[in-house]
């Protein structure tokens, strides 16, 4: 009631595409939305998830959203692409893809890869990052054979028709395989040759930013308090969650839960400027995007003055 | 000595008991006999496969989630069905009523029912928004084109008889299309609506994962996503219903909508 | 309402390389009664459909003008050699087809065209069957059906395509008297395999002979139609009609 | 005065003409007209929707990736609507013929309709593997039903008199099924048979969704994810042309097959 | 090869509440033929298909025993009211119809039972038309070609509905002598609506009369098969005959 009592009259609409259905990795949203931190900060958030996580920084992008979650490397691409998008924030601040394979396969070492199969998720530049990782240990995408298997990468590794997935989630494929019964075991991508990145951001359409910047600036203000409120008290956080939709109350997502906690970003807001030069380079060099962008039209920071 | 006493009396009724909801029961029964048989046999794990009666009893559990769900599905069904056999008919008629419409507009039925819709979704988004209508648009460009195609072979195949008196009575070509060849197209049109209503569902579905916040479609695809196979199967056994339903529903009203075809069914069933 | 006579012109019909008739020429007199006779296959439905307008697969044409020099078009009725019922109408509304079709109910009104149609049934033996679908008769009774059908529509040319062929001796008399009462003064050309019944009803006889055919005219038994059955002119003129056909098909 | 002089003469060989390819090269152009206009009126972005000449220069300069991975679709396809049509033909002709089985296996049949692909894909590729195979299967899947279903519907429908002259003649039932009841559903079956070549080439792409590492539907995701919309489109062309072929083989097949239905058609035409 | 005589009992027939016949007892000799007569609608057609087997779809019972105690099936051909032509085998085809269903070339080779069908079709004057589709023949040329169907069954027993109904004056007559050549020791029921066509052809004649219908048999003339048109037997019978088909059909 007392948040209520701040609120301003008018309420400014703002609608946010997840990038992919609610998970834990979307708490700090979610929330948010439960705890009034966008009401108490004038704005009237409208949450809607899609099926393809390729969809919303198009929707971003023709303006028919206002935020939309996306993944850093693809930023890289859409930027390139043409895309009138910026990042405007971060939510996990770590990569979280991984390279899973099954505790049991005997894989110690990446360079044990050569002639398996490899599943992967529709990533875009899942490619060039498992072939960064394979080089790093004197292999080339030649010596594996990469099998698309869409949403399916667990099921593919439990049931062994692929050796190793990569695209998975740290925080989330290894408490799945668990709960099937299988132990699973990541290897790190950032520690396999791959310059670390921030997993996910927010997007916004960079055209009208500046109409809406005291906006954004406002969300990003929320998120940031959500996230550290979600730290502090992690087991209201987690009831929150499942508040927000109870069909979340699984034990898949509180295991997955207790291993996404520490990677959210707690400064959602803060820009580092150096990853984004970084993994720009690392695309440039092998061939993904075909030109450098100034930093300005990839990320910015909304507080900078 | 041939004998054929009485060989042909009285079918209709034990027919007649038979058809619809028993049918579609024992053929229910003989699905989940097999299913099981399918775990038993082949090992098959449970997040691919669950058994039986972990559906059923997320069927239970899940109850008040798959009602609310199962409800907007089968309001998107429902709209997707009527305006897609609209929508077919209207094309079906404009196809064969305007010679010239033919050449050019078959090839793009066609070319609509080869394109994958996920391509088509990031644009049908962006025009008509996450809201109920693109889930009925896409249950209808489902429906459509069985209804459209059979509707329009149907119309092609009139007895040239009947189209003979149609002009000697002096009958426009609007007249003959909607009162000679369509009541002559609806054996040929049955079978697409019988087509389209068992389609119907998956229209819906797929609406849904291009892009919803609600319906049986996004509830599969979120249980999928979290590895509730359980959830996500009874989610498809009460989609499965639904086709179901309305394919007995239209049917029975295609039966109801022929009567004269009636005696001659039964009497060679 | 006077029935307007035809004068068909350059009637021409090829099917393939065979050619069926060439540049045949028939006159039809307004208000008379026109049997036409000959061998099976020697073109007589053609070109029925030819003189209703209807299409046929092949190169034809044909010029046909009618006395009154008004277009034929409404005023003609055309009975085929097929019954042609719609199964998706009972027999009444076979026999209204005309009008259901046309969807304007043009003068009488829904229940005026409704007892109309039932006192035709009742005349071609059928009052029972107004409920019935086509499917449940037996074939005389689906020509007699056509036949009401036909007679319903009350035009003033009338072509029919062996309208009597599957009904037994004693109801086709019947239907002769009926289809002589309700035409009385319509213009009417029918086709027909039966001798006798040709000489009982019809103004003028027509044999359509050879190949390419002609169109032989030959005189009809003076009387009022349809003629008795023991007319003794009936069996005079038989004999030449049966003579006419005899001729060999083949020029 | 009414001259009906030379109206229906020697009109076939123009629509013979007008048939297949050139209808589909007017349908295409105007495709490409509506395509563009869409672009221009509501200027929808060319990451969602790429204009025909960026989709144009993709086709050259990526032509030898999409021949490649088209090769492997256009396996798929064929493989999935050969299989498809026989298990169709087949489902049909035991459906017709054997009684008992319609009451059961019709409502199973319905089933597996509504059961989205998507939902049994993983099942099968897990069965499968991620070879060739369950990418035949999917389309064989999406094919099948439209040819048993209208198989069996023009089966029912045989003229009685067909089925009186059959038992005069002495016929076993499965002479009667095969020699009567087949050929007289032709024409239903043929609308079955064209709307099963529309959609055969979804099949094989749905398929490649759920796992694959080359093909085109494979090369639709990748290009998606990269955002190379215009190669997307691209392969999204490529396959619309294989199903046009398809469909359009198909007709002419059919077209073929009923030599005695021509004149009929194209009389009325 | 003898043909059967056929003894029918308790032959019933029931549409609805209408009983069409009941507990109808008719013989029919070995080797003769028998010409059905009756009013449109009476229940000739029904009654042929309950001889030769065929479903009805509503109640009906007959028991059927031949005179040599065998079963009839594989000795029957049944010529329907309607042809029957299939569209999808052209005009020699639809002769053979009966060995291209039945898939055994029974006896003679493929082309002696070409040979034979055509022949049959010269014989029914459409030798020309032996590679026509049905679609491209008239009427008459339509039941011809079943007659041709008929008759190349070779059968012993031979059910024909109206087989000459569509066919102009001369050929009929034609049509008699074939008939009554190829069928001479066979057990022919033939339904016709034509009383001169039934005196020419049988020896037994059966009027279905009254509802429900009763079978009344009439002398048929003596002499040899096909009798004369000019035989004075034959106007006398006729005279006979139409009244006993005139005799009202409701008692
Ligand atoms: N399916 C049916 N349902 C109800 N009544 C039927 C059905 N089929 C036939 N009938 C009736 O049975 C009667 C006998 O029909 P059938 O065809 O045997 O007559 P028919 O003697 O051959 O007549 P026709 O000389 O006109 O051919 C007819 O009065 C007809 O109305
Ligand atoms: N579509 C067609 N293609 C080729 N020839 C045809 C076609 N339709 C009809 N014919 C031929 O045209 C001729 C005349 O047919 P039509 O039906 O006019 O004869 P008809 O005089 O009415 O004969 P019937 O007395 O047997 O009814 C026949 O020899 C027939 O074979
Ligand atoms: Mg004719
Ligand atoms: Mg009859």
């Amino acid at each position: 009631a007392d948040d209520e009592a701040l609120a301003p009259p008018q309420m400014i609409p703002l609608s946010v595409m997840l990038d992919w259905y609610p998970n834990p990795v979307h708490a700090p949203i979610l929330v948010a939305k439960q705890l009034g931190l966008f009401a108490k900060r004038g704005l009237d958030v409208d949450i809607q998830s899609p099926a393809d996580p390729s969809v919303p920084p198009k929707l971003v992008a023709a303006g028919r959203i206002d935020l939309a979650i996306s993944y850093q490397p693809q930023l890289h691409l859409q930027v390139d692409q043409g895309l009138p998008v910026v990042r405007i924030g971060t939510l996990i601040a770590t990569p979280l893809n991984a390279l899973l394979v099954r505790a049991d396969s005997g894989i110690d070492d990446l360079s044990q890869l050569a002639g398996k199969k490899i599943g992967y998720s529709v990533g875009g530049v899942e490619e060039v990052l498992l072939a960064a990782m394979l080089e790093h240990h004197g292999l080339t995408l030649d010596d594996v054979e990469m099998v698309n298997v869409n949403f399916s990468l667990t099921p593919a590794l439990i049931s062994q028709k692929v050796d190793a997935v990569t695209g998975a989630f740290r925080n989330f494929e290894p408490a799945q395989m668990k709960q099937e019964g299988v132990e699973g075991k990541p290897f790190y991508i950032e520690e396999e040759g791959v310059p670390t990145y921030d997993e996910l951001i927010f997007v916004a359409n960079r055209d009208t930013l500046n109409q809406h910047r005291d906006a954004y600036r406002r969300f990003m203000d929320a998120i940031g308090e959500a996230t550290a409120w979600i730290i502090n008290h992690p087991d209201e956080g987690w009831q929150r969650f499942i508040a927000y939709d109870p069909s979340l109350d699984t034990p898949l997502n509180k295991a997955a839960w207790n291993a996404t906690l520490p990677r959210f970003a707690l400064r959602p807001a803060a820009l580092d400027v150096k990853r984004y030069r970084d993994f720009e380079a690392f695309l440039l060099e092998r061939g993904q995007i075909k030109s450098q962008s100034p930093i300005s039209r990839l990320a910015v920071d909304l507080n900078a003055p | 000595m041939s004998d054929s006493t009485a060989l042909h009396a009285a079918r209709p009724g034990l027919i007649g008991k038979l058809h619809g909801p028993t049918r579609a029961l024992l053929a229910l029964i003989l699905l989940i006999a097999a299913w099981q048989a399918v775990i038993t046999l082949t090992g098959v794990p449970r997040y691919i496969l669950p058994s039986p009666l972990a559906v059923a009893r997320a069927l239970v559990e899940q109850r008040a989630l798959l009602a609310h769900n199962a409800l907007v599905t089968a309001t998107e069904i429902l709209g997707g069905f009527i305006g897609g056999v609209l929508l077919g008919l209207a094309t079906a008629l404009s196809l064969a009523r305007f010679r010239p419409l033919r050449r050019t507009l078959l090839p793009l039925l066609l070319i609509s029912q080869a394109i994958p819709l996920f391509a088509l979704a990031p644009i049908l988004m962006l025009w008509l928004g996450y809201g109920l209508w693109p889930k009925i648009l896409m249950a209808m460009l489902i429906i459509y084109f069985p209804v459209a195609s059979t509707g329009y072979d149907g119309l092609r195949q009139t007895p040239q008889g009947w189209l003979d008196l149609a002009t000697t009575f002096g009958l426009s070509r609007r007249q003959t299309l909607l009162r000679v060849q369509l009541p002559a197209a609806l054996p040929s049109l049955a079978s697409g609506l019988r087509m389209a209503a068992s389609a119907a569902p998956i229209g819906a579905v797929i609406g849904e994962w291009v892009g919803a916040s609600q319906g049986l479609g996004y509830l599969m695809l979120n249980a999928n996503a979290r590895l509730q196979i359980d959830v996500m199967f009874a989610a498809l056994v009460v989609l499965v219903a639904f086709a179901l339903a309305l394919y007995f529903g239209i049917d029975a009203a295609i039966r109801a909508a022929m009567p004269w075809h009636r005696d001659r069914l039964e009497a060679s069933a | 309402m006077s029935p307007p006579g035809l004068d068909i012109r350059r009637a021409s019909l090829t099917f393939g390389a065979r050619p069926l008739f060439h540049d045949l020429a028939v006159e039809f007199d307004a208000g008379s009664w026109t049997c036409l006779l000959g061998r099976s296959g020697c073109g007589k439905s053609s070109l029925l459909r030819m003189i209703a307008g209807l299409a046929l697969p092949d190169r034809h044409r044909i010029e046909c003008t009618t006395s009154d020099g008004l277009p034929l078009q409404g005023r003609l009725a055309w009975m085929s050699q097929q019954d042609l019922l719609v199964p998706w109408l009972r027999v009444i509304g076979n026999v209204m087809l005309g009008t259901r079709w046309r969807g304007r109910w043009a003068g009488p009104t829904a229940s005026e065209a409704r007892e109309r149609a039932l006192a035709l049934l009742s005349r071609v033996g059928l009052a029972d069957k107004a409920d019935a679908w086509p499917a449940a008769l037996s074939g005389g009774q689906r020509q007699r059906v056509a036949l009401a059908r036909t007679l319903y529509e009350d035009a003033g040319v009338v072509l029919m395509d062996e309208p009597f062929s599957a009904v037994d001796a004693i109801t086709r008399l019947e239907l002769h008297d009926l289809a002589s009462e309700l035409l009385a003064s319509r213009t009417v050309i029918m086709v027909t395999h039966d001798p006798l019944e040709a000489l009982r009803l019809a103004d003028h006889l027509l044999v359509l002979q050879g190949e390419p055919a002609r169109a032989v005219p030959m005189a009809a038994p003076t009387g009022r139609r349809p003629r008795a059955l023991d007319d003794p002119q009936l069996l005079a003129h038989q004999a030449e009609l049966v003579a006419l056909l005899r001729e060999p098909a083949h020029v």
